[in-house]
């Protein structure tokens, strides 16, 4: 790099510190100009890493130019400028739909909170130390559980609590785990470790990556640790609920990810079939779940654990250069915009008939169409309908399937599909009844529309330019 | 066996009994208690299996405190949440 | 939960330990020697004592993100803290308490003073300063001398996030020498010293906060009501 | 051994000897207060003499001194804990061992003194 | 320590209380730095930080503390703690514990503020008494035998607080 | 160096942790306050003693013992304050 | 002599951790959490970590200890009253 001031892969941490501290400090009323700014500006700095990476290949930057193993480094590779995309481009409409959404007073909290979660995501997804990742890992609970929490509502406190002490506990099992790696190899640098780690590692590397890995599915929510999460993503706001499902799990998708390709990668093998059947459990029992709740938010929640089912059943299908990644990375990108532009929607119709239950979804198809479309656009991407994101990620996932003889997971993902299509329609058919006479709305302002339906499309249309994006992952992955 | 052998091994079972008790436990106070005892428990195995050797070693050291600080702001927090609970009704101790 | 099942959890915690225990036992010395690479670079680090050269140098980037932590546990419990609380009454103290505070708390604020001089030889640094600091807020308000935090004003604002935003600033302007926080060795003690006089500060109002901000209850009839408080 | 470090050594030994005194009243003596006594006391001088016999030793006098400042600054906190201890216990109306009746020369004021049951004393 | 009559805490301090107590701390600040000169720098801030907090916590009244008074109580105190100590080690180690504990009340008469604060302090580490409670003139305290002297031995402390602070006894 | 330093150091731990059964066991609030003390007079004596049985970290550890003795007076206010009074009433049927 | 030291200090540390989980009662068990917190300043200083012991001795002692007293009133409070 000519002029590394100017290299975007630092500032895309540096700047949403820099404006989440400020926008504590102004305090009330000025914070959401400076994080949307902000936000642009990341995005812009996404695009150009990415364009960069895809040029150049994959970069490392040494923190203090120390390098690994005494120093940190930061890795920007195909995967991880694949996830800082994704981060930006969700929460850039986000923030403009919460500008609308939140009281000034409500806002004062809120920017903080959300550009220290947004400085995690992305200092996660560069991260290449498994102690750093520690640190960025416990930055992202303690945000998220702030959001949550926020309200102040006896139900969201109480979620909020109890999202906490999982999280604690799956980092304190994940730092038990780095501090056996650091005692067995003396370091902790991801590249440092692969070469160590080598094809057959001793019992307690395999320890350490068994509760790394159990640490992180807690915190993913994976099927059996998914009970967390309904009532966390559910009772948030809707801009919270949506940065969650959409980004904050996925970080930790990431990290499992990560570690399976990189150092860990001999024992991927091993957990590859128990991932995947997790997987599949979770879309089964997320979508019956989804089908049968009858709150809104609730509904969208359970289809937010159901779809990470998807991202899992990669595992079992993961080889080197394989579809099965493509397909993970792709489902992770369509997902957290269509999930992203159904919390909004779902937030605007809550605020269009004030209930929070589908029998008062009655007459709004009316009200707010483009919020409806909106739902319907990322209900398709759910559905995995083409030509939409979802519906490109599940191809991936079935042809390598096919590819390797693997039929049983061909069901899952198509029954998931027609399941999700049960719980969207049935969304769907509830708006379009006719309003009861009881019922009144209230005036949604525009940008909040605007602004779910904005995700929504844009996780339809990855799938036109799907040639880019797998490009972008061909980028050989570090380190 | 040297104090820093011993110690991981202590770290251990720390880490161990901490991690039943926040399973087990149903009192809020008392899981964060468990949690923190996970938490002590990894920092002595960080510390103590790097030194097993005798060799003092500032790295592990250095994460050690980042961590303590993490964990009493975490605990703060659970502890913030669980009195807002309490003050609303919701929840003892 | 039923007997089997906390039967089960037990028996898993047994075994964990077990297993690791045996991991433990007879490790072969770790591949990579950081306390040799820590002891080369030493003396560029711009410090003498090696965990601060870790802490603020080697892996400052981590101390950075943790700073954010804290932060972050604070705004968090700012969010949650019930806006009709009020402090307890101030008068209601006992005067040995405040006896006590009059003599520790200078003696606290010369001991962080000191352990964040001593930090850049010997153990030490801003953590400690900024707890012992945070500890003499801590008694202060137990002594009836310091109000529990309604909300922070802008310039209390300023100084949770000062250390925060000099650190920040450090680190990006530091882009220009060709990485995050990359200190010229010629500067760096310096630097490291401004970076952490300013956390000190902002950790002890950090950490006080933790505690101020959860205090905030309503005074009970009880509380803080001794004999002396009538007398 | 020099004669300067049988004198530290002397100091030290007493002071161990203090700090046993102390566990031994601890767990001895009948009631919260008397084993405050233990506490404040003889402990207190166990910590002086040690630190007065390892000042000795100090290799130049400011270490020693910061060894010997160790000493005032455990005595007025454990001045002031004690005195919160006992404070709290006797308004909350624990009774030192041996009295009989429930009244101290004068009670604390209405709403201060509560009688414990009989299991509660010492 | 730098316990002052406030008699009249009126808030102001005059140059001399800050130079005492400025002093003090620089003092301290030698010991904790082991004497080494590299360290003025930050130590001279907190220095003027910690008299800062010392003032305003405990402004310094008209009272003046008298030198001789003051080393003449550091010997009482410390020959008394020594005694507390040993009286306490031999009734902890006898075969037969023969306390006579009880509650006693004594009169008081040093005034309000920093006297009566060290008054109870001192006697907290003084031989068989334990404070524990302050009321009005009255002082309350635990004795482990009652059959001593208590009462002579407060109307002791409190002289010599009293000669130490300059006060009329 | 007296070589006295270490056993005296084993000695003060052992006449804290039966110091401790006796904060532990009870029978009033008043006497598990009392391990904030112990920690006052016997934790800053165990410290000072292993200061200067180990030559590496002799002041640092002093230094520990300061802070030490700076700060467990804190645990024990908080308790006369904050804790006690409702903690009194669970406690007196132990 | 210091094997005796660290593995008395190790039983310590183990003890105080159950009896703090163990307990029926909540202020017995936080005070014994404040115990560990102290014993984990002693077991630092053993393993040559000063910087760690010091932070230890300060928020363990200090912070931690308070934060859980002042939460153990508070929930004392909402306990008390609800039985008289």
């Amino acid at each position: 790099m000519a002029d590394t001031f100017l290299d975007p892969l630092p500032w895309l941490i540096i700047l949403p510190l820099a404006w989440a501290s400020l926008a504590f400090l102004v305090g009330e009323g000025r914070g959401g100009r400076l994080a949307v700014a902000g936000l642009a500006v990341q995005l812009a700095l996404a695009l150009i890493l990415a364009v960069q990476v895809m040029a150049q290949g994959a970069r490392v930057h040494a923190v203090g130019g120390w390098g690994a193993s005494l120093g940190i480094d930061l890795l920007a590779d195909g995967l991880s400028v694949a996830m800082l995309l994704l981060t930006q481009a969700v929460a850039l409409p986000l923030a403009v739909y919460a500008r609308a959404y939140f009281s000034e007073v409500a806002q004062t909290t809120f920017w903080p909170l959300a550009g220290f979660l947004l400085a995690a995501l992305n200092a996660l997804f560069l991260s290449a130390d498994l102690f750093n990742l520690y640190v960025t890992l416990e930055l992202l609970s303690l945000a998220a559980v702030g959001l949550v929490a926020m309200s102040g509502k006896p139900a969201q406190v109480d979620a909020a609590l109890r999202y906490l002490l999982v999280s604690l506990t799956a980092s304190g099992a994940y730092l038990m785990g780095v501090a056996l790696i650091y005692g067995a190899y003396g370091t902790v640098s991801l590249a440092g470790l692969a070469p160590l780690v080598g094809a057959d590692p001793p019992l307690i590397t395999q320890l350490a990556a068994g509760l790394m890995l159990a640490g992180l599915l807690a915190k993913t929510a994976l099927f059996p640790f998914h009970f967390w999460l309904p009532a966390a993503h559910g009772g948030a706001p809707a801009p919270v609920s949506a940065l969650l499902s959409a980004l904050v799990v996925k970080a930790t998708f990431y990290m499992v990810l990560r570690l399976a390709l990189g150092p860990f990668a001999a024992l991927a093998d091993d957990a590859a079939p128990l991932l995947g059947a997790l997987g599949a459990a979770a879309i089964l029992w997320g979508s019956w779940r989804a089908l049968t709740t009858h709150h809104i938010k609730m509904l969208v929640a359970w289809s937010t654990v159901a779809q990470l089912g998807y991202l899992f059943l990669l595992f079992p299908l993961l080889e080197p250069g394989g579809a099965a990644l493509r397909a993970g990375v792709m489902q992770a990108f369509a997902h957290g915009l269509a999930k992203a532009a159904m919390f909004a929607a779902a937030g605007v119709l809550m605020l269009s008939t004030g209930r929070d239950t589908l029998e008062g979804l009655a007459g709004v198809a009316g009200r707010v169409p483009v919020t409806l479309f909106a739902f319907a656009l990322a209900g398709v991407t759910l559905m995995g309908l083409p030509p939409s994101g979802g519906f490109l990620a599940k191809w991936l996932l079935i042809e390598a399937a096919l590819e390797q003889g693997q039929w049983g997971w061909v069901v899952v993902v198509i029954g998931g599909g027609l399941l999700a299509a049960a719980y969207v329609f049935k969304v769907l058919r509830q708006a379009f009844l006719l309003a009861p006479a009881s019922a009144h709305f209230h005036r949604v302002p525009r940008a909040m529309e605007w602004s779910a339906f904005l995700l929504a499309a844009a996780s339809v249309l990855i799938g036109l330019r799907a040639t880019e994006g797998v490009a972008l992952l061909g980028v050989e992955f570090g380190p | 066996m040297t104090p820093g052998l011993l110690y991981a091994l202590t770290g251990i079972a720390l880490f161990a009994l901490g991690l039943a008790g926040v399973i087990l436990l149903r009192q809020t106070l008392r899981r964060i208690l468990a949690f923190n005892l996970m938490g002590s428990g990894a920092f002595l195995v960080l510390v103590g299996l790097a030194q097993r050797g005798g060799v003092v070693d500032p790295v592990p050291q250095a994460m050690v405190l980042t961590g303590i600080v993490v964990a009493v702001a975490s605990t703060a927090l659970a502890l913030a949440l669980a009195r807002r609970l309490a003050e609303d009704g919701h929840e003892d101790g | 939960m039923n007997a089997p099942a906390r039967l089960a959890v037990v028996g898993f915690a047994l075994a964990l330990a077990g297993a690791l225990a045996t991991a433990v036992l007879d490790l072969p010395a770790a591949a990579v020697d950081l306390p040799a690479a820590v002891a080369e670079n030493l003396s560029t680090s711009g410090v003498e004592h090696p965990v601060t050269a870790v802490l603020l140098n080697f892996r400052g980037y981590d101390t950075l993100l943790e700073i954010a932590v804290l932060l972050l546990a604070l705004l968090g419990m700012l969010a949650v803290a019930k806006p009709e609380a009020v402090a307890p009454e101030p008068s209601a103290a006992d005067p040995m308490l405040r006896f006590l505070a009059s003599v520790a708390v200078p003696l606290m604020i010369l001991a962080a003073g000191y352990l964040l001089w001593a930090g850049a030889h010997r153990p030490g640094g801003a953590f400690q300063a900024g707890a012992v600091l945070a500890a003499a807020a801590v008694l202060l308000h137990l002594a009836g001398r310091l109000p529990a935090w309604a909300s922070p004003s802008r310039m209390l604002r300023l100084g949770l996030v000062g250390g925060f935003l000099i650190f920040l600033a450090v680190a990006a302007a530091l882009l220009a020498q060709g990485a995050l926080l990359r200190y010229p060795p010629a500067h760096a003690g310096a630097l490291i010293l401004l970076i952490e006089a300013g956390l000190t500060l902002s950790l002890g109002l950090i950490l006080a906060g933790l505690f101020l901000v959860l205090a905030r209850r309503p005074a009970s009839p009880r509380a803080g009501v001794g004999e002396e408080g009538k007398s | 051994m020099t004669p300067l470090e049988a004198l530290s050594a002397l100091l030290l030994l007493a002071g161990a000897a203090f700090y046993l005194a102390g566990t031994v009243g601890l767990l001895r003596f009948p009631d919260v207060y008397a084993r405050l006594h233990a506490l404040t006391k003889a402990d207190n001088l166990g910590l002086g003499l040690i630190a007065l016999g390892l000042a000795l030793q100090a290799e130049n006098p400011a270490a020693g001194l910061k060894i010997l400042l160790v000493w005032p600054l455990v005595l007025v906190a454990s001045a002031a804990v004690s005195f919160a201890i006992a404070r709290r216990a006797h308004e909350l109306g624990i009774l030192p061992a041996g009295a009989e009746s429930p009244a101290p020369p004068a009670p604390p004021p209405e709403g201060e003194a509560r009688i414990m049951p009989p299991g509660d004393r010492a | 320590m730098h316990a002052r009559s406030d008699r009249s805490p009126s808030g102001r301090f005059g140059l001399r209380g800050f130079l005492q107590r400025g002093a003090l701390f620089t003092a301290l600040w030698w010991v904790l730095a082991e004497g080494r000169a590299d360290a003025w720098g930050i130590g001279a801030v907190s220095v003027l930080l910690a008299t800062a907090a010392s003032l305003a916590l405990a402004p310094p009244g008209p009272g003046r503390l008298s030198a001789i008074g003051l080393l003449g109580f550091a010997a009482f105190f410390l020959a008394q703690s020594a005694l507390g100590g040993i009286q306490v080690a031999a009734r902890a180690f006898r075969p037969r514990m023969d306390l006579a504990p009880a509650l006693v009340e004594v009169p008081i008469t040093l005034p309000d503020g920093a006297a009566r604060i060290l008054l109870v302090n001192t006697l907290n580490l003084l031989p068989g008494t334990v404070s524990v409670g302050l009321r009005g003139d009255r002082l309350c305290m635990h004795v482990l035998d009652d059959r001593l002297p208590v009462a002579a031995e407060v109307r002791q402390v409190e002289a010599r607080i009293a000669r130490m602070l300059e006060l009329p006894a | 160096m007296t070589g006295l330093e270490a056993p005296l150091a084993l000695f003060l731990l052992v006449n804290l942790l039966a110091a401790l059964i006796r904060a532990a066991r009870g029978p009033t609030p008043a006497d598990r306050m009392l391990a904030a003390l112990l920690f006052g007079t016997t934790g800053v004596g165990v410290l000072l003693l292993m200061a200067h049985s180990r030559e590496a970290v002799a002041m640092p550890l002093v230094d520990t013992a300061l802070v030490l003795a700076l700060l467990a007076a804190i645990a024990g206010v908080a308790f006369a304050r904050r804790a006690w009074q409702a903690a009194g009433r669970d406690d007196d049927a132990a | 002599m210091s094997l005796a030291f660290d593995a008395l200090l190790a039983l310590a540390l183990l003890w105080s951790a159950w009896r703090s989980l163990a307990t029926p009662d909540l202020t017995r068990a936080v005070v014994m959490f404040i115990v560990f917190g102290l014993l984990m300043a002693l077991a630092w200083a053993r393993l040559d970590a000063p910087d760690i012991a010091l932070a230890e001795a300060a928020i363990g002692a200090g912070l931690t200890g308070a934060l859980l007293l002042d939460a153990l009133g508070a929930f004392g409070e909402r306990r008390g009253g609800d039985r008289p």
